[in-house]
């Protein structure tokens, strides 16, 4: 989403201004901490007034987040937020709202919600924390888990295909849709920043590791090791090459991508796919959505961002403002009185 | 041909009801009849019924669609009980409807539609008309109604089929002259809906009315007419309005009066779906409108849009309530304004969709988790609406609290004439602002209302967090044992003090008496015609009319006392009466009705003598 | 889905014995009659005896389909089939379940409910009966109702994104995803049973014409001046061809698809894109997917359909099976006895 | 060292609190404790109470976790009102809990998590073991449980960090030796849990456990110790079992007692999600869980598995209830057996997950749109949960309707002995089954229940349809008004023919007094004890407990009448009270809490003593 500063220059905020008093009261070394750092700093690079963010969260662990903001904030129900949100933004589009979510609360209860609220194009900037695990109830599998994995609730293993945010947030049209991990903190402000200048729905999904119910479930991908093979940093106007010194490129094989080694024995650099956060093509973005571990390396960086659309608010806005050119602004008494009365006279 | 010598006889009150198959325009004469009885000068009262159905296989009994209205020259409070006269455009409408005419009454019918094929859809085995009991039971009169449309349409460039489907404002055109109607407004109207778009239509139309009337002033069997004299009501200029019009419209004055723009958001559901519509009609006046994927969105939407700073309402009936409960909990906690209409239809789930019932009261009060208290107010007719859209928004915005508004099909469908408000006198709303002077204690409270004062987002300095778990006065999340005590009495306390801010209860008849009748919602015209006829009988009966569900008008305390039997009628199993028994500690007598229709007058009229006879014995 | 027929031969069925008594009460002229015949005609064509099979539906004039099938019937709540339809088969997966919906109840209420039934897998036949509209609560519009369209609530116009139901479908990783047309009856009768022999979640959109609140909506693609050109039939293992004669088809351009003409002048034959209902990549049927009026023809038929893993109500049954052979059949005093217990003595 | 002279006094019951930081293990060894304490034979009740947040930072106020028992002799009703014991495992723990141990109590504490910076977090300026004020107050026990347990493993391998982690089975080993406790059990219980995966932890606190109980026996400040008998309950075997235990395996026991398969679908909510992970562990046993999307999925679900044939069950807390509430309509009003479990928290909204409340009584009964009756029942006590699973289930079959059991987070997570019953003894349950001879009609009820019976999808010729719609007897959708009111008393009067099936009403006392308690739910233990104290001081006090909140028991119309006063307790703002208000028409006092904890015994036996000074003024 973006919003436009007020007119006078407002006084240069930072981080400290975004804490707030209250005792932060997630699991030592949970992910929540980093990015909750991530978005103290990116809210005082947008040169919005503070009283002009508005947090909304569900219900999770992740859903905690407004009470650590200093800003405004509201702490709803378990898969709400998007109508919330939506609310807020249309009563005053002025306001920057911020949606965060957990992968229970953002695809679980919640999904129909952030399905519609992608559709409309809500200019909202949505982060959801995939941990895939419900944290706050104790480690249930959530609709991101994956096949087999052991939980409470799943203790034999769950037999679930697992949702992909990132795609689920494509095929729901959304015009902004990144993905960020919890272990860099700074390319999450760069997303989040891009998210926050990005007019219309924003979408992040944010690979956050929960030490206590599902610890290193993305350690695979992006821990020390192996994010060098693992992570495919996306980058626009650049071609798609990863591993270590970006020894491997992704070339396009018909409708599938392909990893090829770049370089004298492999591929050259130009036969590699051209990240185009604007590509014109759905299926640009969707395929990249499709690669992830363990066949290829997790893709990571904003994965499409574009603006065909009005935001929903605009479109409210448009209309009334369209009505009113035509029919002019509504008079309280003309539509008491309406079209046809009759007069009962006196005595 | 000879000319009818007319017999006008003065009335002061009839009951009309039209009836045909769906697709037959029934709706469309019964508003007709309705305004040109309205700009007559009388009162009215409407009562239209639709099928459950779109539009049910032509002809058969599921597809028959009604429209009953009552005007008159004295007051008039319901559509009446039973119809005077019944207009039946087919053999289904006349078998669904025919048990409603009162004896001797006028009974119009299409005798084209007695097709073979027709009374078999309706499950006659004979020709009804030719029942020499009907005849004697009834006055009928046997119009070919199909076929006198066709001619009077002869040089029409419309289709036959077009043409016959003016048959119904050939027969309006035929009870006008019945009832000595005007025919003039409903000209006008026609050419004001067609005249532009459709000029063949128009035309069609208003010739179709013309030989309906005129062939009451030619045809060969002479018969009464009716003339009803003008309605002695306070003077001044009226409308007709609608139970959701008026809801539409007492929204928009609601959100000026507060100084807010109104945002509602609803999920189309039957019979909520026309304010929706109706506010979307109204952009220019400010007014945001969301049609949100389901009821949870919608009352989100507008818990948000509320939290933001706008009037947020949402609206739907019964089902929709279920789905709006976690949500409206939310907003009793967090202590947010919100307005929630709830058209009430027939329950339990899906019900009886296009019927009216009383039955969601018990689940406004306690349809939530936990202690949820909130303010539930009823509106108790069509006009009434406007009133309480602005009592709901009044109490929402003042004591800081989501309010539900209690209408019904009933009403929400009906109509009947208002005395048109003037905007310039319309009650304020004073929402009380956070003082700027103070630092900003998000739960400290307004010592008369109990109300937290809200900051809206964007208000610098102000910044503060609010959610659905316990909080302490300073706003933040608390689990203290005491605090959830005090939070939960506080929340409670604040909405009994809306008590204080009622104006006295209205009673008709004595405070004291024999039998006191308590009523809610949309019987409130049966209730106070059939107490005003026993109060001319000259019996100690008097009735009081809830608008307040929750909390109960102080008043009420001492009027309870001073009755020794009290009876409490609802379409329902009883719901106010539990409230009532409860806080009492007393037995209240109930009359207690559960078939999708409003009471009869007859009906509460029958009870109240019962129990006087009961007394005196 | 798919259902074993019983092991005696079930007594041979035709199109009445699904007929009931009561009046169908749709609109003459209605689509949804068209469809109820052609699933009258599917149902006898599947050997299954008749007391197997169970249509379940929402509220919506579609969802009224129950009480017009001669079967087992359920009339459940708006939106929530899915829940209703997933719990019959979880407690007996010898049924064939029919879930009947429309494009409000299935994809705005319902969408959450619908997304999680098509990723659980679980063998049910979904019918989504598109008609851009809603038609029970007599016209406003509904999520897939095109934008611009004036309907009662939206009498300046919609302004929301259309959802499209075969990419929602795809987008949730359904097995078996097809799309048919409420004016061709054959068509219909193909592809319902083509559903029902798919073991796993079948998802068919219907485009459905409502006759009073949106009438003509499909005209300009399928009506019949308009068919030839704009419709594309699916057809496993055949080249995407449409036109008159076939004289166009279809072409891949890079991720995009483009419309070429046949023969001499134009393409080659073995040019075209050929249709394969397994196809390996999910992005085949997405890109089928993106096609439609009015830049390309619409295509109608089988999508996908594939069979990649285990149906949900298989995986329930599996993890009983599997823990009664390693754990022994649960014997219930063992249970209410516990591990842990003491005896208090007489006296 | 001199060893300490045991000195041991008999006592007949003592309540013991273990508290500490979330990391510190103390729902662990409240658990040993009660185990072994069972296992001596003793009666016993348990609360544990955990922090809302998953892992609050350590040594924080809210990152205190507690855990209270009392055992005894003689029976024990409730977890005990305040600690004679208590073990403080920091500062924090020390702050929260202190204020409720009784007077000259005993205070274990860890000297060493005394440090500034813990200190500082639990918000003291100065010491509180230095002040003379605590050392009078109580028997303070300052051991240095951290450096103790260190030297204890001084030859472990495991890390200084994991070895810390033991100082919990220090703490409970001290404590087993001033209660003179078997350690056995525990030992027992350590290997079988970590003996295989991790011997090396199972070694260390086995070592750990020994070093705290030798430190009793060779510890210098000698002290009191206790010994309590063996309670003289009901001979038999027993075992302990938790609100939600009891109701996993009385589900599974009432499936087989009607001969189903149990199918659970549900949706994780503190405190009902290990209801859903308890029956996911019970495969073998034929069940079939479902983690559905969200609670109205869930309910469904379980809905379509009953219609298929399936014992239907689903189960949540407050506000999952909420958005189930649709789902249950069309349940009652399709007349299919479903069984609800709502573990009731605190309201409204979020409001306090973790703790108790008995607030949604309301909302279970009319929480739906319409008249839309069920059955509702509750159970009041651990134990009592698997004759409630039971219960609802035999209604749920029987009368072929949902069905509410009511639940709290006191009963779910507290535990107690239970007296193993024998599976071959269990209630049937009789589901009456359509007669294969007539042809089926689907809404004709059984004569007895009004039951409608039910034929399964699947079974030939049996084929019908049903839905949310009114029906008519034959099932097909009606729109007739007699009908719709017929069908609505039908619904009515089947949940209350409920009550004839009921066992009589169970009386603590005499059916007629001055004062009757009526309770239901979690409060009966306390309760129970104040009555009884009052009586074994002579006070004509008698009290029943509701097992059944919908209908209310027939018996209890008489009993209501024996009594003066009725005192009704309720952990809400007096829900039932109202309900009894209504039916009986009188009043009835109450005696309210709202604070997310249970009552003490000694805040009923005050109110009731209370009332009975003001009956003899
Ligand atoms: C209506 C409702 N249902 C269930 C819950 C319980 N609940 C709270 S958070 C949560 C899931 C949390 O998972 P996720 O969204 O992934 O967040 P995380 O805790 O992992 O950050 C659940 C099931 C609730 N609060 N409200
Ligand atoms: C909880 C609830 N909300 C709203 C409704 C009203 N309602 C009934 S059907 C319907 C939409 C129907 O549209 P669709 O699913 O497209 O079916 P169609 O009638 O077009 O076949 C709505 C909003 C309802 N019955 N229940
Ligand atoms: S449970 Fe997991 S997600 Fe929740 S606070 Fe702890 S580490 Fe973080
Ligand atoms: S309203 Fe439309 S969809 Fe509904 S029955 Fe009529 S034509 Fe069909
Ligand atoms: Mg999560
Ligand atoms: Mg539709």
């Amino acid at each position: 989403m973006s919003t436009t500063a007020t007119e006078t220059a407002a006084p240069a905020l930072n981080r400290k201004d975004f804490v707030t008093e209250n005792d932060v009261r997630w699991c030592p070394g949970c992910g929540d901490y980093a990015i909750l750092n991530a978005l103290q700093r990116t809210f005082p690079a947008l040169g919005i007034p503070r009283e002009k963010f508005v947090v909304v969260s569900g219900i999770g662990c992740s859903s905690r987040f407004p009470y650590y903001m200093n800003t405004y904030g509201f702490h709803t129900i378990h898969g709400r937020a998007p109508a919330v949100a939506t609310g807020v933004k249309v009563a005053n589009p002025e306001l920057s709202v911020w949606l965060v979510t957990g992968d229970g609360d953002g695809l679980s209860i919640g999904g129909n919600h952030m399905l519609h609220l992608l559709r409309r194009n809500v200019d909202i900037n949505v982060l959801l924390f995939n941990n895939r695990v419900y944290g706050l109830t104790k480690g249930q599998y959530s609709p991101t888990s994956p096949v087999g994995m052991r939980t409470k609730s799943s203790p034999f293993g769950s037999f679930e295909q697992p949702l992909d945010p990132v795609r689920f947030a494509l095929g729901a049209e959304a015009g902004f849709v990144a993905r960020t991990v919890d272990n860099n903190v700074k390319h999450m402000t760069a997303t989040f920043e891009a998210a926050a200048r990005h007019k219309g729905l924003s979408f992040v999904e944010i690979f956050q590791n929960c030490v206590i119910f599902n610890d290193g479930t993305f350690d695979p991908v992006y821990g020390r090791e192996q994010r060098d093979e693992q992570l495919l940093y996306l980058e626009h106007g650049k071609p798609l090459r990863f591993g270590k010194d970006g020894a491997k490129g992704i070339r396009l094989n018909g409708l599938e991508p392909e990893i090829v080694t770049v370089g004298e024995e492999g591929a050259a650099e130009d036969e590699l796919l051209i990240h185009d956060i604007h590509h014109p093509s759905h299926l640009f973005a969707a395929l990249l959505a499709r690669m992830g571990y363990p066949e290829f390396p997790t893709p990571v960086g904003v994965f499409r961002s574009v603006q065909e659309r009005a935001t929903y608010e605009d479109g409210i806005a448009a209309q009334i403002a369209q009505t009113r050119a035509t029919a002019g602004e509504g008079d309280l008494q003309e539509l008491l009185t309406g079209d046809a009365t009759w007069e009962v006279p006196r005595g | 041909m000879i000319k009818s010598k007319d017999r006008f006889r003065e009335i002061d009150a009839v009951v009309v009801r039209f009836a045909g198959d769906s697709g037959d325009g029934m709706q469309t004469v019964g508003e007709q009849f309705t305004d040109a009885s309205a700009l007559a000068g009388n009162d009215i009262r409407t009562l239209p019924d639709f099928p459950a159905e779109i539009r049910a296989p032509a002809g058969s009994l599921p597809g028959v669609s009604g429209y009953q209205l009552q005007f008159g020259s004295r007051e008039i409070l319901t559509p009446g009980d039973e119809p005077a006269a019944l207009v039946a455009m087919n053999p289904a409408a006349l078998k669904t409807n025919v048990g409603d005419l009162a004896a001797n009454g006028l009974l119009v019918v299409n005798e084209d539609a007695f097709t073979k094929a027709n009374l078999r859809l309706a499950g006659y085995d004979t020709n009804p008309l030719d029942d020499p009991a009907l005849n004697e039971r009834y006055e009928v009169i046997r119009l070919r109604i199909s076929e006198l449309t066709k001619d009077a349409l002869a040089d029409s460039p419309l289709s036959t089929r077009d043409k016959l489907r003016c048959k119904n404002f050939f027969a309006l055109g035929y009870m006008f002259w019945v009832y000595d109607r005007p025919i003039d407004p409903t000209l006008e109207s026609i050419q004001s809906k067609w005249g532009k778009r459709l000029p063949d239509l128009a035309d069609a139309n208003t010739r179709a009315l013309k030989a309906g009337y005129f062939l009451g002033e030619t045809h060969e069997i002479s018969r009464n007419r009716y003339q009803i004299a003008r309605a002695r009501t306070v003077p001044g200029r009226y409308r007709k309005i609608s139970g959701n019009d008026a809801l539409v419209i007492g929204l928009i004055a609601a959100a000026r009066q507060a100084g807010k723009n109104l945002c509602y958001a609803g999920y189309p559901i039957t019979p909520a779906s026309s304010i929706l519509e109706g506010l979307a009609r109204h952009k220019n006046h400010g007014v945001k409108t969301i049609q949100a994927e389901d009821e949870i969105a919608a009352v989100g939407m507008a818990l948000g849009a509320s939290y933001a700073g706008d009037l947020g309402v949402t609206g739907t009936s019964g089902p929709g309530m279920c789905l709006k409960a976690e949500f409206v909990g939310l907003a009793v906690t967090t202590e947010l304004p919100l307005v929630i209409i709830d058209v009430q239809r027939g329950g339990p789930s899906t019900g009886l969709p296009t019927k009216t019932e009383q039955s969601d009261l018990l689940q406004s009060l306690f349809g939530r988790n936990g202690e949820s208290p909130l303010p539930v107010i009823a509106a108790s007719s069509p006009a009434d609406c406007f009133r309480a859209a602005l009592e709901a928004s009044r109490i929402a915005l003042e004591f800081s609290t989501p309010v539900v508004l209690l209408s019904d099909n009933y009403i929400a469908n009906g109509s009947e004439p208002w005395l048109i408000e003037d905007a310039a006198k319309l009650p304020a709303i004073n929402v009380r602002e956070p003082s700027p002077d103070e630092p900003y204690i998000s739960y400290k409270r307004d010592p008369d209302t109990l109300a937290r004062r809200l900051a809206h987002p964007g208000r610098p300095g102000f910044e503060h967090r609010i959610g659905g778990l316990e909080k302490s006065e300073s706003g933040s999340v608390s689990y203290d044992p005491e605090n959830h005590e005090l939070m939960t009495r506080l929340r409670a306390d604040k909405v009994a003090a809306v008590a204080k801010t009622l104006p006295p209860l209205a009673v008709q008849g004595a405070p004291e008496g024999d039998v006191l009748v308590i009523g809610w919602g949309g019987t409130q015209g049966a209730i106070a015609s059939a107490v005003r006829r026993l109060r001319d009988e000259g019996h100690a009966v008097s009735n009081t009319h809830l608008t307040h569900l929750n909390p109960l008008h102080p008043d009420l305390d001492a009027l309870v006392d001073g009755f020794r039997r009290i009876l409490v009628p609802e379409l329902n199993l009883g719901q106010l009466r539990l409230l009532l028994a409860a806080r009492y500690g007393r037995s209240f007598t109930g009359l207690n009705k559960v078939q999708g229709r409003p009471f009869t007058v007859a009906e509460i009229h029958d009870k109240i003598t019962e129990i006087l006879t009961s007394l005196q014995s």
